[in-house]
């Protein structure tokens, strides 16, 4: 199972590299929605011969939640405030490509510093996460619009769920569960706030966002 | 009550001897120059018609514009009383009394200062200015010089402290007392005290407008300090105490006498130095002072 | 049970006043369920439960030490926000109040939650529920504040969450069989494998770290706090980093178990003397006396990580620092607030001469000023110069020198803002906004009473509190 | 009644005058000064009775017992707050009253009951927590009366200045306190010679009590605030408040070891101070301010003794230790009382004219002649002139000094200097306070507030008088105060105890009485003869200038001009000039400004450094959100860096 596990977390990889080079909107939240449904299926890849509900729960809710909930309420921001492009970015998308290459290259040296557990050695989980990590703050940190931020926040949340990946076997899923749902909601009041500052500034570029200075 | 007596015998020798030296200065100064000068006692004359005269006081002024001279004249009087006499010794001697003595001079600095200042007039306060002013210098070098004379002799009694002589700083205190001396009592080349040039005098432009009484108070008091100051130089040097009364007596008049001719000397030979170069003068003395008091460190230390 | 009831109480709270219909009666709920709080809170405090090793959640010492005063700093702010609603009466307060009572619930749970993962989410939770408070006066400027205190905070908590990750894969690998109770995680001791719990320490520090308000993670607190009413503005600073700071505490606790403790003393320390000098020096030149608060926060914060690091005393004066900072603060959030009211601005470049517009305020604000720069008789006076002889008692010569000249700088800019509003002439137009504002003693006298139990605290601080603050730090300084 | 009883009932008389304080100012006069009576009564009682006192109770205050105690030292103090204060209330009760000042009145009178509290329990207290306590409490007072008048920006500016600089000086006493309590592990103070590890702690204590002080470099918030405070409050900062500074060094130097540098650091100190500060004070034209300076030059002087105090502490006890620190300690007092007197006096002046402007005044020696006099008499004290009683003290230290030298140890090398520059000091006071007096005294009024000028009434007259019969008494009868100087002596270093004055200072006090009886007659004498002679009264004869004009005097930047320029390396004036030029000159301009050297030449450029930093950062606070996330993957990088760069060795 290892290697199709393996061959799905380079796949959400390849995601990130995908989310890092796009100057459209559309296809960075897709990027991100596919990266979601791709996270759900992991767990039920992992736990495949301990297949049981509250493992499919999880794969479920994350494949609701991340896969679709989500990216379906930052288009519509995105209808609402008529964008399709990130334009101007703090970071280029060369830079950001080079950039997010370099980091997942070093993600797999730096992950090789750490030990893992014997059943975990031949996993891309956590140089998957660190990646997944990387590519969030080089969008957090780059881009201008705050939808662009918000799928860069997604995939850093994304990655930190990698790496949770690796405990699922020991932890109770009350907790899974209970972080599933505060990333959800999170989010969730993250677009809601995406929303009303698209109806209070009329616009979603963040560079507006700079009245509180010193 | 001896010693009642004995400060009265002294007031009165103060009194009288001290406004001889002006005299002779300018006896000296006259001279030199080949000319016949005012009588030695002149001062006397003068003292005597000042005290019968009468006083006009300025507008602006207030009492403290006679009240300061009289304190002037008593804190110099009393200074004078302080000071050990060759072979009499001092009447009132103790630990210390020598900065009674130094303290006692600046107050009648303060209250000459203060008088002058009374009247309001640009001249005096650029009198009373100067006069503090370079005070400060000799004072540091007075206290140089004391100190040199303590590590000297050990002790800071005025008596005990101008008995022996300077030893390997002589010299060099004579150099700076007497340069002090100038200094302090207003001769040349630091004021002239001829002159009738206001904005070059320290000490007679402080008194310009007073008359009368105060005015010779403040004369007398001048020509006490005057023999004050020769009395201390002379002292400082001269192994008094190793004199028997007779010698040391002499040698103490002799000695003023000799200052004040050296004085008299200094007047007619050197010429007013200009006001810039008064505080390197200053200065001088007080390294001079200071030098001593090395000396007098390096050369009694085992 | 009783701790459950502390987190149940006022979700049930929360919840009734969703659904009260009376906009004017509502705020009432605050002060009601905050007196309730207090009492069970109390009560507890007095009759402290046993706490099972294994439990998730427990009135342990450590909540024990710190929650009486969150809970007490709730219950005035409540007793302020009626006041402060009644003025507000322009907008609805139906979320804010059923939010604030939500996070007094949520604060509970964070201050008493003895699992890993369950102190992630109670944080994560106060976090976002804190939202609706940050936008209360929905101006675009708020919008602006909360979408970076949700940004940044968000991130900060998504790297707690990977600390969290870190630590119980550590526990893995010792062996553990992923119970993430500190009390197990502490047990494991050396087992722990190092790499990853200082990993984890790192990460945890980073993210709690952001939610304290440590520079340079501090970026959202100005925004927040000087957007937010005054009386959120105390909560957050009183309450919410209270938890992150004993969710610190815990975890360095786990860390010095593992035998990484002098490596956390160390970095603990930099980043408190960090953020200490760096608020110090915005507190230098700042020019807004909300934002100054959110400094000096900062700096606090940084005073608190200090106390941490310096062993057992310097934590029993920090959890000391944690009452005393709450209660002042508090008192400054709420005179603050008042201030910034009647003036219509929270610029020293526009407001002057607030003793003659608002005299009780500026005298409270003033007398915060000193309260909070460490001058006898307030709290922190004792609770910094304990700091200090902790400090000094371990040997950090140099950095109690930083330290004390941090606070120096921050004295500096504090009185230089505070007297630059408080003194001189007031502008016409501050004069004519200030007519609207009325100095009840519904929005003078809680701040007062904060003072007051700050003062209290200091000279009096009672014998069973500073037991239940040696008890605390005997829970996280286990003696071998 | 037994001590404590006495004591109690001074605080509580202080504590009520607070609580009538705001409404009822005769009430809170008269219980002001009883508790001041009190206090001083106390003190009396064991400086001259030999009693000392030492209260333990279990009544606990932030975490520690109540720990209060009075020896020599403290009454010492003790007497000069309760004379200070009590003299300065009544002064108030006209210098700042409710119908001038209907809205700080009450404020000050409450903050002045608070301040003499405070300072009384510094005095007393024994621990090391409440010390820092009623310390800290104390300047805030302090703060509280210098900016009464807060209207102005000046005095906002001057508070401000003096609010920090205290607090730099008690965050040193923190570390200096707490470092105390951790090493001995207690708060409790006390003698603790033996523990000779604490040694170091020294310089905290020389930094932090240093502060308030106010000796060079550290007095830069003291000109200023002195200047600017109400009068009655600069006589208290300047004559008391300053001196619990001195305290402070004075009491820990004696409870605590001292390192062996201490006594050569503490004389220099004293020396450079006592002869910049003056320096300082002379090249003022606003005469608060000269007044502030000259209590950075006695502060110097006192701390001479107390240095040379240390240093015979560290050489084997010797006697001229006792000397120096009886003359310190004496000075204390005088200067206490002379400094307050002057400052009455300012506040007089400036009462009836409204400027501090020296140069604005003159003549008002006719239309004040009570403020006048007892001015001219400060005056002589504070240059040191015999008779009167800062002659007495500088002579003990100079006895000190000299005796020093005449030990030739290796001491001598700081002593020598130090009496040199102590004579310098002597005579630029001397100089400094005949400009003063006769700049705003003497000659012609210089502007019209200054010809308009009236006298003060009597509740301001009283203290002034009060306090100049003291200089004339101490300086009449020392030997009356040597036991009270001796017993602290004592009661500093138990071995030191002098039991009989020496016979020089009987002498002394004889010579200064035979001085002042021949003063009085020689006046007298002097004006009855000129009065019988013929007193004309006629205008200044100026060397027959027809017209001369009341700016043509000498003014107080001129008179100081000769000894300014020796000490411009120091002073930094600033000047601004514009020469007459042309046949016909227009305009011609000079204008001097004296700015405090330590405060503009190396506080400001380090707080340019500072700022600039602090706007540097505050640049990072520019709003954009991306930074702000980049801020924290910086820390989380360089904790990170941090923590496993420290595994790596």
């Amino acid at each position: 199972m290892s290697g199709i596990l393996n061959l799905v977390i380079g796949l959400a990889m390849g995601l990130n590299l995908i989310a890092l080079g796009s100057s459209r909107l559309p296809t960075l939240i897709r990027a991100v929605s596919v990266q979601g449904v791709l996270l759900g299926v992991m767990p039920v890849l992992m736990e495949s011969e301990r297949l049981d509900w509250r493992v499919l729960l999880v794969a479920l809710a994350t494949i609701a939640g991340k896969g679709l909930l989500i990216p379906s309420l930052l288009r519509r921001a995105m209808r609402a405030a008529n964008i399709e492009r990130e334009v101007e970015p703090f970071i280029g998308f060369v830079p950001s490509l080079l950039l997010g290459a370099v980091g997942t290259i070093a993600a797999v040296a730096l992950a090789r510093a750490l030990p893992l557990l014997p059943e975990h050695v031949g996993m891309l989980l956590v140089p998957g996460s660190l990646a997944s990590l990387l590519t969030g703050f080089i969008l957090l940190i780059g881009r201008v619009k705050a939808i662009s931020q918000v799928c860069g926040y997604l995939i850093l949340e994304n990655g930190i769920f990698l790496f949770g990946l690796l405990l699922i076997h020991s932890t109770p899923l009350l907790v899974e569960s209970g972080i599933l749902l505060d990333v959800t909601v999170g989010v969730f009041i993250i677009g809601i706030i995406v929303d009303r500052i698209q109806r209070a500034f009329d616009s979603l570029d963040t560079r507006k966002l700079t009245a509180l200075h010193e | 009550m001896i010693v009642m007596r004995d400060l009265m015998l002294r007031l009165v020798l103060w009194l009288l001897l001290a406004p001889l030296l002006p005299g002779i200065i300018n006896k000296v100064k006259a001279w030199v120059a080949g000319r016949r000068g005012p009588p030695v006692l002149q001062l006397y004359y003068d003292l005597a018609k000042l005290w019968r005269k009468g006083v006009v006081m300025s507008n602006l002024a207030s009492p403290g514009f006679i009240i300061g001279p009289a304190v002037a004249w008593v804190a110099l009087i009393g200074a004078a009383l302080l000071m050990p006499l060759g072979p009499a010794g001092s009447v009132v001697s103790f630990r210390g009394d020598v900065l009674l003595l130094i303290y006692l001079l600046a107050l009648a600095r303060f209250c000459t200062a203060w008088a002058a200042m009374e009247t309001g007039s640009a001249f005096e306060g650029m009198g009373a200015a100067r006069e503090v002013s370079y005070a400060v210098l000799t004072e540091a070098a007075i206290i140089a010089a004391v100190l040199s004379l303590i590590v000297h002799t050990g002790s800071v009694s005025l008596s005990t402290m101008l008995a022996p002589s300077a030893g390997a700083g002589a010299a060099l205190l004579v150099a700076g007392l007497f340069t002090v001396l100038l200094a302090e009592n207003c001769r040349v080349p630091f004021d002239d005290p001829n002159t009738h040039l206001e904005l070059t005098m320290i000490h007679e432009v402080m008194v310009l407008d007073h008359s009368g009484p105060p005015l010779a108070a403040i004369l007398h008091g001048a020509s006490i300090k005057l023999l004050l100051f020769s009395i201390l130089l002379v002292q400082a040097v001269l192994p008094m105490g190793d004199l028997s009364p007779l010698a040391a007596a002499g040698a103490l008049a002799v000695g003023v006498l000799l200052v004040t001719v050296g004085v008299g000397l200094v007047e007619s030979l050197l010429a007013r130095f200009a006001f810039r170069r008064v505080p390197l003068l200053l200065t001088t003395a007080f390294l001079l002072c200071v030098f001593a008091l090395l000396v007098a460190w390096k050369g009694d230390a085992p | 049970m009783n701790s459950l009831l502390l987190i149940v109480v006022p979700l049930v709270g929360a919840a009734l006043a969703a659904l009260w219909p009376n906009d004017r009666t509502r705020p009432w709920f605050l002060p009601g369920f905050g007196l309730v709080h207090v009492v069970l809170t109390f009560w507890q405090f007095l009759n402290p439960p046993v706490v099972a090793p294994g439990a998730w959640l427990g009135f342990d010492p450590l909540a024990r030490a710190v929650l009486p005063a969150v809970s007490l700093l709730f219950l005035v702010c409540a007793a302020y926000g009626v006041s402060y609603l009644r003025i507000r009466s322009e907008r609805p307060n139906r979320v804010f109040v059923a939010v604030l009572l939500a996070i007094l619930g949520l604060l509970s749970a964070g201050h008493q939650a003895r699992h890993l993962g369950l102190l992630w989410i109670t944080t994560e939770a106060v976090t976002l529920a804190a939202v609706p408070l940050l936008h209360f006066n929905n101006a675009p400027r708020a919008f602006e504040a909360t979408w970076k205190y949700l940004l940044v905070g968000g991130t900060g908590i998504a790297l707690s969450l990977l600390g969290s990750f870190c630590l119980g894969y550590a526990s893995l690998h010792g062996g553990g069989v992923g119970d993430l109770t500190f009390t197990a995680l502490m047990a494991q001791g050396a087992g722990l494998s190092r790499p990853w719990v200082l990993t984890a320490w790192v990460l945890l520090l980073v993210g709690y770290g952001t939610k304290m308000g440590l520079a340079p993670m501090h970026t959202w607190k100005p925004d927040a706090y000087g957007e937010a009413p005054g009386l959120v503005g105390a909560i957050l600073a009183g309450g919410v980093t209270t938890v992150a700071f004993t969710a610190v505490l815990r975890v360095r606790a786990v860390v010095a178990a593992s035998g990484a403790g002098p490596m956390a003393d160390r970095t603990l320390l930099v980043i408190g003397l960090f953020s200490v000098v760096v608020a110090a020096l915005f507190l230098l030149g700042t020019r807004d006396f909300k934002r100054m608060l959110a400094y000096s926060s900062v700096e606090h914060m940084g005073i608190l990580c200090i106390g941490a690091a310096l062993g057992a005393a310097g934590a029993a004066a920090a959890l000391f620092h944690v009452w005393s900072n709450s209660l002042t603060k508090g008192s400054l959030f709420m005179s603050a607030g008042n201030i910034r009211r009647a003036a219509g601005s929270p610029s020293m470049d526009d407001v002057r001469g607030m003793a003659i517009l608002t005299p009780r305020s500026a005298a409270l604000f003033v007398a915060g000023l000193f309260a909070v720069t460490a001058c006898p008789p307030f709290g922190p006076f004792f609770s910094e110069l304990q700091i200090v002889r902790a400090a000094l008692g371990s040997g950090h010569g140099l950095a109690t020198a930083i330290f004390l000249t941090g606070l120096l700088l921050a004295f500096l800019g504090l009185t230089r803002v505070v007297f630059g509003i408080v003194d001189g002439r007031p502008r016409p137009v501050v004069k004519a906004n200030s007519k609207d504002f009325v100095e009840t003693a519904g929005v003078v006298a809680p701040p007062l009473l904060l003072l007051g139990l700050s003062v209290w605290l200091g000279l009096f601080t009672p014998a069973i509190l500073r037991t239940a603050w040696l008890a605390a730090v005997t829970q996280l300084f286990p003696t071998p | 009644m037994t001590l404590g009883l006495l004591l109690l009932i001074a605080f509580l008389a202080l504590s009520a005058s607070i609580v009538v304080g705001f409404r009822r100012p005769r009430i809170w006069l008269a219980l002001t000064v009883a508790g001041a009576m009190l206090g001083m009564t106390a003190a009396l009682r064991v400086l001259l009775g030999g009693e000392s006192g030492e209260w333990q109770s279990g009544f606990l205050l932030g975490g520690e017992t109540l720990h209060l105690r009075l020896d020599g030292v403290s009454a010492l103090f003790l007497m000069l707050v309760a004379v200070i204060g009590g003299t300065g209330a009544v002064y108030s009760h006209e210098y700042w009253a409710d119908q001038h000042n209907p809205s700080t009145a009450p404020r000050g009178r409450v903050c002045w009951s608070a301040l003499l509290i405070c300072m009384g329990l510094v005095l007393l207290v024994s621990n090391g927590l409440h010390f820092l306590i009623v310390w800290e409490l104390f300047a805030l007072c302090g703060y509280f009366l210098i900016t009464l008048d807060r209207e102005r920006n000046g005095v906002r500016a001057a508070g401000w200045l003096y609010l920090v600089a205290s607090h730099a000086g008690t965050l040193g006493l923190f570390a200096f306190f707490a470092l105390l309590a951790s090493r001995t592990g207690s708060w409790n103070l006390g003698p603790m010679r033996a523990h000779a590890e604490l040694a170091p702690l020294f310089w905290l204590a020389l930094f932090g009590f240093g502060v308030k002080a106010g000796f060079f470099p550290l007095h830069i918030w003291l000109p200023s605030a002195h200047a600017n405070a109400p009068s009655h409050v600069s006589a208290i900062m300047s004559g008391v408040a300053i001196k619990l500074g001195v305290y402070g060094i004075v009491r820990f130097s004696g409870w605590l070891p001292i390192p062996p540098a201490a006594g050569w650091v503490v004389t220099g100190l004293g020396a450079t101070s006592a002869l910049l500060g003056i320096a300082f004070a002379f090249a003022q034209n606003d005469f608060k301010r000269l007044l502030a300076y000259c209590s950075v030059e006695n502060i110097g002087i006192i701390m001479i003794g107390v240095g040379v105090a240390l240093l015979a502490m560290t050489h084997g006890n010797a006697p001229w230790g006792r000397l120096a620190l009886a003359g310190a300690l004496l000075h204390v007092w005088n200067h206490g009382a002379f400094k307050a007197l002057l400052f009455f006096g300012a506040g007089s002046v400036l009462h009836a004219t409204g400027t501090r402007e020296m140069s604005r005044l003159g003549g008002l020696a006719r239309v004040m002649p009570w403020t006048a006099g007892l001015f001219a008499l400060g005056t002589l004290a504070v240059a040191g002139l015999p008779p009167l009683n800062g002659f007495v003290s500088e002579w003990l230290l100079y006895l000190g000094l000299f005796a020093v030298v005449t030990g030739k140890g290796v001491t001598a090398w700081i002593a020598m200097p130090a009496a040199i520059m102590l004579a310098m000091a002597g005579a630029i006071a001397l100089a400094s306070f005949a400009k003063a007096g006769a700049v705003i005294f003497l000659g012609a009024a210089r502007t019209q507030p200054a010809a308009q000028a009236h006298e003060c009434g009597y509740w301001m007259r009283g203290p002034m008088l009060v306090l100049a019969s003291i200089c004339v008494v101490i300086g009449l009868a020392p030997v009356l105060c040597w036991p009270a100087v001796a017993g602290a002596v004592a009661s500093w270093h138990p071995t030191w105890a002098i039991g009989e004055p020496p016979v020089s200072l009987v002498t002394l006090g004889s010579a200064q009485i035979a001085l002042a009886i021949m003063i009085l007659a020689a006046a007298a004498w002097l004006w009855w003869t000129a009065y019988h002679n013929g007193l004309q009264r006629g205008p200044t004869w100026d060397c027959g200038y027809a017209t001369p004009r009341a700016r043509m005097q000498y003014t107080s930047a001129s008179f100081a001009g000769i000894v300014s320029g020796w000490f411009r390396w120091v002073l930094q004036p600033e000047r601004k000039a514009r020469r007459p030029r042309g046949d016909f000159p227009a305009e011609a301009i000079r204008l001097e400004h004296m700015p405090e050297t330590v405060l503009e030449h190396i506080i400001a450029p380090v707080g340019g450094l500072i700022m600039q930093a602090s706007s540097t950062v505050l640049r990072l606070q520019h709003g954009r959100l991306q930074f702000y996330i980049l801020y924290v993957l910086a820390g989380l990088i360089g904790i990170g860096l941090f923590v496993f760069w420290g595994c790596i060795p």
